[in-house]
């Protein structure tokens, strides 16, 4: 490792390191010098002891669960999301009927859903599946689709000579084009992803990170409800760099950060 | 019934959809499961956790679920609203929905809730409850506020946020508040409110009558099930046991040694196992409907039956 | 049509040169004179082409176009024959641009004929004209023989073998090394020559380039020149070049117009001077092209001093604040 | 109106229109054709009586609670994307920094938060309003930030010949040319704003959407749940709609559409 | 420095030359014999300018600058006065655009120095430079009016006296018309007088223009040029002007250098035909200028000839594929 190149990592490893020890000495802070009772916020020394108290038995089981439920649940959200938007922007009139019933699929709350999701689908994953995917689809989609309506339009007129037909247009220039707004949606929605699936467990379930939090949560077990919290922030954080990445590997010409 | 277990291995089994997450009132049903008794009785039972109280009446009536652990009340309110359910065994014979506060709140009984704020799981009835609880002790329920406070009833009882809760569990949220303080508590029944079965065991009512194969599954379920609250009832350590790997992570070995013990004596039934007395369900009923509960008249009587349930 | 002519391409310049010589191009040959028109329809005809019976390649009459509420060309007419080289030039903003965008169906007139290979629809027009837009609109996620290859791709063209049908052109325009980047890693000039490239490549009975050599350096541009009318003159390509370099347009194109006035229509037309395939500095020195050129010159000056309200006046005198 | 006007607000209303008549007649045939209980999915007739028939007493106050919680919730909510934005934006390190406590913020399901708020903020309207801006602030924070970093790095250079310091180039390229991703952002945040406060009443509330909708599903009166959807659809629509439009006046220099 | 003397502005026209042809700039007069160079340092320094102690405004020695791993420009020496205009030319690719990011402090070179207004720090370069770059950059959402005043905001002023304060100049460069139009809606040459504008305004000592004319017909270029030669002289601006016109470069420039060489650097220095302020015609006229311009194209022909792999050659004779 060069001596620049070591530079680097330490420019992007420790800032996080750092703000994450802060957060952490914080926390431990709060709750040394407070009388905040520990079923209300748990030392960071008693959630790290619940976390590998319980990792073999209950967590790692849940974490694989609620891990598997995310990435179907992002991979279907993301499908639909690209499928929606091609969809839609192909066919003008039909981007204004369905983008209210887009937008409509939001605002049922998981709770009212959730009843219809089991029976239509039993308590297994799909239900949970279904939940993540809806909770995750949007922000791609409509990310993508402002993408791809801002494209130059000079651009677009030039290509229209150049042989290009609707199809090469999405394909060649208003998808690439979209790319990196795309990016910014899934960011977002990978960022929803494991909680979603978390509120898909809540509607029923009897295994993975959300079933176990709800037990915990109303016995006061604070301590094993962070410790999956705390699951659930490095299955995002993990899923998050892995946007980022695929987002550097797939955008090569675009400015990159200030 | 042996035969039909070799042949049919998957007809065989049974989805018991919980009231709640696994907890020491389910101990009737998770010492059987851990003595082998429903192996034993040929039925694969599996328990889920639902998404809400209203879970259970739906996907009984649909047939998503064999069966589900539900209340008295939400069974009458199920029946009214024409749903397909019917009552086949009182797993906690009794009312134990509390009224808890915490010393002092300025509440030492019903007669001081003027004035104060009591929090619900967010159910209307609960609301209606306390409101009535009031009036028969003089108060003006307009002078009391509710809060909905969905599955977290007693970490603000805790804290002080609320001065009283109505819909937790002595034998359950009550030992877990023991260990923060002082908390009184008042059952529903000490109350004044008519004594009703806390859990029971509801079935899809046309599919008895129709597919006996699933009657007779209801029967096998519950059999095996009265043996496991025979042996939780003989030796609570039992159910102790049985009763730990569900709840991991969410009691601590100590408190849920405490809340079996508590609990054992509140799921004894004198009548025998499961059964449920129809004097009390009409009853009940009427009190729901003169309280406006109920958008019908049901007859409580119709919303249980003890067929199913094996001889005392 | 264009395209058997254009199957000829591949032989050496010089038989290829030969060829042309004995074959005549449809191209007319117009007495050596100008014909200075005031704007008329039939002056316009006149200068506009083939006596022969042939319908026009591109057809305009009473051409009218109002951008955004304000007209900015009017009643204008323009015959273009197949294989004719056209040169458009005019004072900035008076609507050269916006005839190239009407030209080829990316818009529409307020009134007025349009056609290209005899349809008036928009879309059949896109469809007969390959586009070089002043800015260079080539796309940033690929690189410059990706972006040359684009029409190839865009009419089915696997990706390999796009990239190696461009390769030889990238090399005759001197961008062999610079092919493997990307526009934002690529000069001015490379980026120019490579738009003008992907339009060529479209391979369209109707090259519409706006300024395609304005990037570039004297030499390099004497060059693009050279090969560009030795090219579209193999392929029967016919050419709308908006230019502002008068040379340029007297030394590419059979005819040259010259749009002036507000709303802008054809108010000059130059043609005639040109011996195809006359060589570069044969022509440079001819007599007739220098008066061509003054007189092109004398219409711009004109035009900007006639309306004082005209873009593209720079008043010379008088006092200047700075800013 | 002129007929172009007239045809303009026809392409723009009917499709919208028709797509919702097509799924109410859905709906009705479902309910009508199908032996699905009407505690499962009431007729749309059901549900628009329960709407009638509760409005005055209980559906108007609520949604003027949750409305209101959804508002402030979402004006703190971009006021903070907007301040983080450029805190971030402008402090490099800060934004490694930072950027993984952001996303933790999005790991912490509310059930987890709830007790927290209530205890620092009571059972007001205050914690639905921090529920709604801390669901709401991500999206916007993410889209802004990616629309500042898209800018043509050239334009920046040359901005800073020309008398730009780092506070003119963020105020006068880099928002302005933000704005349009900004705006998906804010299409995104809006669409979740509404459901977030319901979330926020599901963990503990005396008033509004949520807490009737907690009350009416045990009681199985899925026709006023359904009323509370529809009510909280149309609530989101508005703000979707006055989301559209900020961003067609804000932006007048963008391509429009396909 | 340059700011007092620009402070004499607002005199009418006639007064400011006749000031200017009592008190010449700092430029130096050289013989009017074209000092023709191979690329050694004091050769540049020769070329560069003031014999005087003050140290030039722009000042480089040995710069050398590798893009993404491509050595562009290697032991470039180069030094501008206050007040002098130097233009630039060079085969397209050569790196004169790259030259004038680095002189913007833009770029970091790789090695050598690199200073102006005798400061070598990136940004206190950029402090005393203003640009215009190729592309014109400006800022889509801003009408042309605000886009040539962002400067003027950058420093302070409100909105609406930036506005009022361009306005005339607006209007000497005919953009009265388009000044409330946003790029978009502009013509190419529109555009491109808004970013020299633009820059202008910027008030610096330095302003580096890359090609900010190359859009306009030919009179309206001719007489920007005029503008452009008044405005800087009154202004004491030294200019860095590339131009693919040789013409131009001899029109505005005291000394014209030509960039060539792979990497590049200054490889011919032209000056002293501009005996400023010298009527047009008569500069077009000079054979000291035509002498200029032949070394300078002979030059960059040679540069393009000399190495087969140089960008920006086009090669005339062989085969082309039609792709
Ligand atoms: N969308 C628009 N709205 C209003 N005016 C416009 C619009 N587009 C172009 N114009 C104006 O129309 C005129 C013609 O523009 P056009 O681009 O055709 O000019 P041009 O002849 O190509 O000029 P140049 O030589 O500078 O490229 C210009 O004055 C321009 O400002
Ligand atoms: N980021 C980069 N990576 C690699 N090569 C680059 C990069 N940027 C520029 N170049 C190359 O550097 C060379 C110089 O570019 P520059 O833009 O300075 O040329 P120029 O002299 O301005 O040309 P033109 O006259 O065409 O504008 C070009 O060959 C270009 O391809
Ligand atoms: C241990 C335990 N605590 C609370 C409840 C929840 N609860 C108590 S009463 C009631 C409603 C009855 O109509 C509900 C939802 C439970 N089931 N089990
Ligand atoms: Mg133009
Ligand atoms: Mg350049």
């Amino acid at each position: 490792m060069t001596p620049r190149h070591g530079r680097a990592v330490a420019a992007h490893v420790l800032p996080p390191t750092a703000a994450v020890l802060v957060v952490l000495a914080a926390w431990w802070a709060v709750t040394a010098w407070t009388p905040l009772p520990a079923y209300l916020l748990p030392s960071p020394g008693a959630v790290i002891t619940a976390l590998v108290e319980n990792w073999r038995t209950v967590l790692w089981p849940a974490t694989a669960v609620t891990g598997a439920e995310t990435l179907f649940g992002l991979g279907v959200g993301v499908i639909a999301a690209f499928l929606i938007a091609l969809v839609v922007h192909t066919v003008t009139p039909l981007r204004r009927a369905i983008e209210p019933l887009l937008v409509a699929t939001q605002t049922v709350p998981v709770a009212v859903l959730a009843p219809l999701l089991t029976i239509a689908l039993g308590y297994g994953i799909a239900p949970k599946v279904v939940v993540v995917a809806l909770l995750t689809f949007f922000p791609v989609t409509v990310s993508l689709l402002a993408g791809m309506e801002g494209v130059d339009p000079a651009v677009i007129a030039t290509m229209r000579t150049l042989w290009a037909r609707p199809a090469a247009i999405l394909w060649r220039v208003r998808l690439p084009a979209a790319l990196p707004q795309a990016f910014a949606g899934l960011r977002i929605a990978v960022t929803f992803a494991p909680v979603s699936a978390v509120f898909g467990e809540y509607a029923g379930a009897s295994e993975g990170l959300g079933y176990h939090m709800i037990q915990a949560i109303p016995r006061l077990r604070t301590d094993v409800v962070l410790a999956e919290v705390v699951i659930l922030t490095a299955m995002t954080a993990l899923l998050y760099l892995l946007v980022a990445w695929l987002e550097h590997v797939a955008c090569p010409w675009r400015p990159r950060g200030r | 019934t042996q035969g039909a277990v070799d042949t049919d291995q998957t007809s065989r089994s049974v989805d018991v959809l919980l009231d709640w997450t696994p907890n020491p009132d389910h101990l009737a049903l998770y010492t059987a499961q851990a003595a082998g008794y429903y192996d034993e009785a040929g039925v694969d039972v599996t328990f889920t956790t639902p998404s809400g109280t209203a879970d259970a009446a739906k996907m009984v009536s649909l047939g998503q679920t064999d069966l589900a652990v539900s209340y008295e009340p939400d069974t009458l309110i199920a029946e009214s609203e024409g749903l397909d359910v019917v009552s086949v065994a009182a797993l906690v014979p009794r009312s134990i929905t509390s009224l808890m506060t915490w010393s002092g709140s300025g509440i030492s009984g019903p007669e001081d809730l003027a004035g104060h704020t009591v929090g619900t799981s967010g159910l209307a009835s609960q609301e209606t409850t306390v409101d009535w609880i009031a009036r028969q002790h003089g108060v003006d329920p307009d002078t009391i506020s509710y809060v909905n406070l969905s599955q977290g009833l007693n970490q603000p009882l805790i804290d002080h946020q609320v001065d009283a809760t109505f819909g937790a569990y002595p034998n359950i949220e009550g030992v877990e508040l023991a260990e923060h303080g002082d908390f009184p508590s008042f059952t529903a029944t000490e109350m004044g409110v008519p004594d009703y079965a806390e859990l029971v065991v509801i079935a899809q009512r046309s599919r008895l009558d129709d597919d006996a194969d699933y009657a007779q599954r209801v029967r096998d379920f519950l059999a095996a099930t009265a043996r496991g609250q025979q042996d939780a009832e003989n030796d609570p350590q039992t159910a102790v046991a049985a009763l730990r790997e569900p709840t991991a992570g969410a009691y601590t070995d100590e408190q849920l040694r405490t809340m079996v013990e508590r609990t054992v004596p509140l799921t004894v039934n004198d009548r025998g196992f499961g059964r449920q007395d129809t004097a009390d369900w009409a009853t009940y009923a009427n009190w729901m409907r003169d309280n406006g509960l109920l958008e019908q008249d049901v007859d409580g009587a119709s919303g249980h039956t003890n067929d199913l349930l094996p001889e005392v | 049509m264009h395209r058997t002519t254009r199957a000829s391409a591949g032989p050496s310049e010089a038989a290829s040169n030969a060829a042309h010589l004995s074959q005549p191009t449809a191209t007319p040959r117009l007495p050596p004179a100008a014909h200075r028109t005031e704007r008329t329809a039939s002056a316009t005809a006149d200068g506009a082409g083939p006596a022969s019976a042939t319908p026009p390649l591109v057809h305009c009459a009473g051409v009218s176009c109002t951008l955004d509420g304000h007209p900015v060309l009017a009643d204008l007419d323009l015959d273009v024959a197949a294989g004719e080289r056209i040169a458009v030039i005019g004072a900035s903003g008076c609507g050269k641009s916006t005839l190239l965008r009407l030209l080829a169906g990316l818009l529409t007139p307020d009134s007025g004929t349009l056609a290209v290979a005899g349809r008036t629809a928009a879309r059949d027009r896109t469809g007969a004209c390959a586009l070089t837009p002043q800015g260079d609109s080539l796309l940033p996620w690929l690189d410059l023989t990706d972006n040359v290859a684009v029409p190839l791709r865009n009419r089915g063209m696997r990706h390999r073998a796009a990239r190696a049908r461009v390769q030889a052109l990238l090399a005759d325009w001197g961008l062999a090394e610079a092919a493997g980047r990307r526009p934002a890693a690529l000069s001015g000039g490379q980026r120019q020559r490579a738009a003008l490239l992907r339009a060529l490549v479209a391979d369209k009975p109707v090259l519409l380039a706006d300024e395609p050599l304005g990037a570039l350096d004297a030499i390099t541009r004497a060059d693009a020149q050279d090969w560009l009318r030795r090219r579209l003159r193999e392929t029967a390509t016919a050419m709308v070049l908006v230019t502002h370099d008068v040379d340029e347009a007297l030394v590419l194109a059979d005819r040259v117009l010259l749009l002036a006035g507000r709303p802008a229509a054809v108010r000059l037309v130059e043609s005639g001077w040109l011996a195809d395939p006359r060589p570069r500095d044969e022509l440079v020195g001819d007599p007739a092209l220098a008066d061509a050129r003054a007189r092109l010159l004398a219409a711009l000056r004109a035009d900007r001093g006639a309306d004082p309200t005209a873009t593209g006046g720079v008043v010379t005198t008088g006092r200047e604040r700075v800013a």
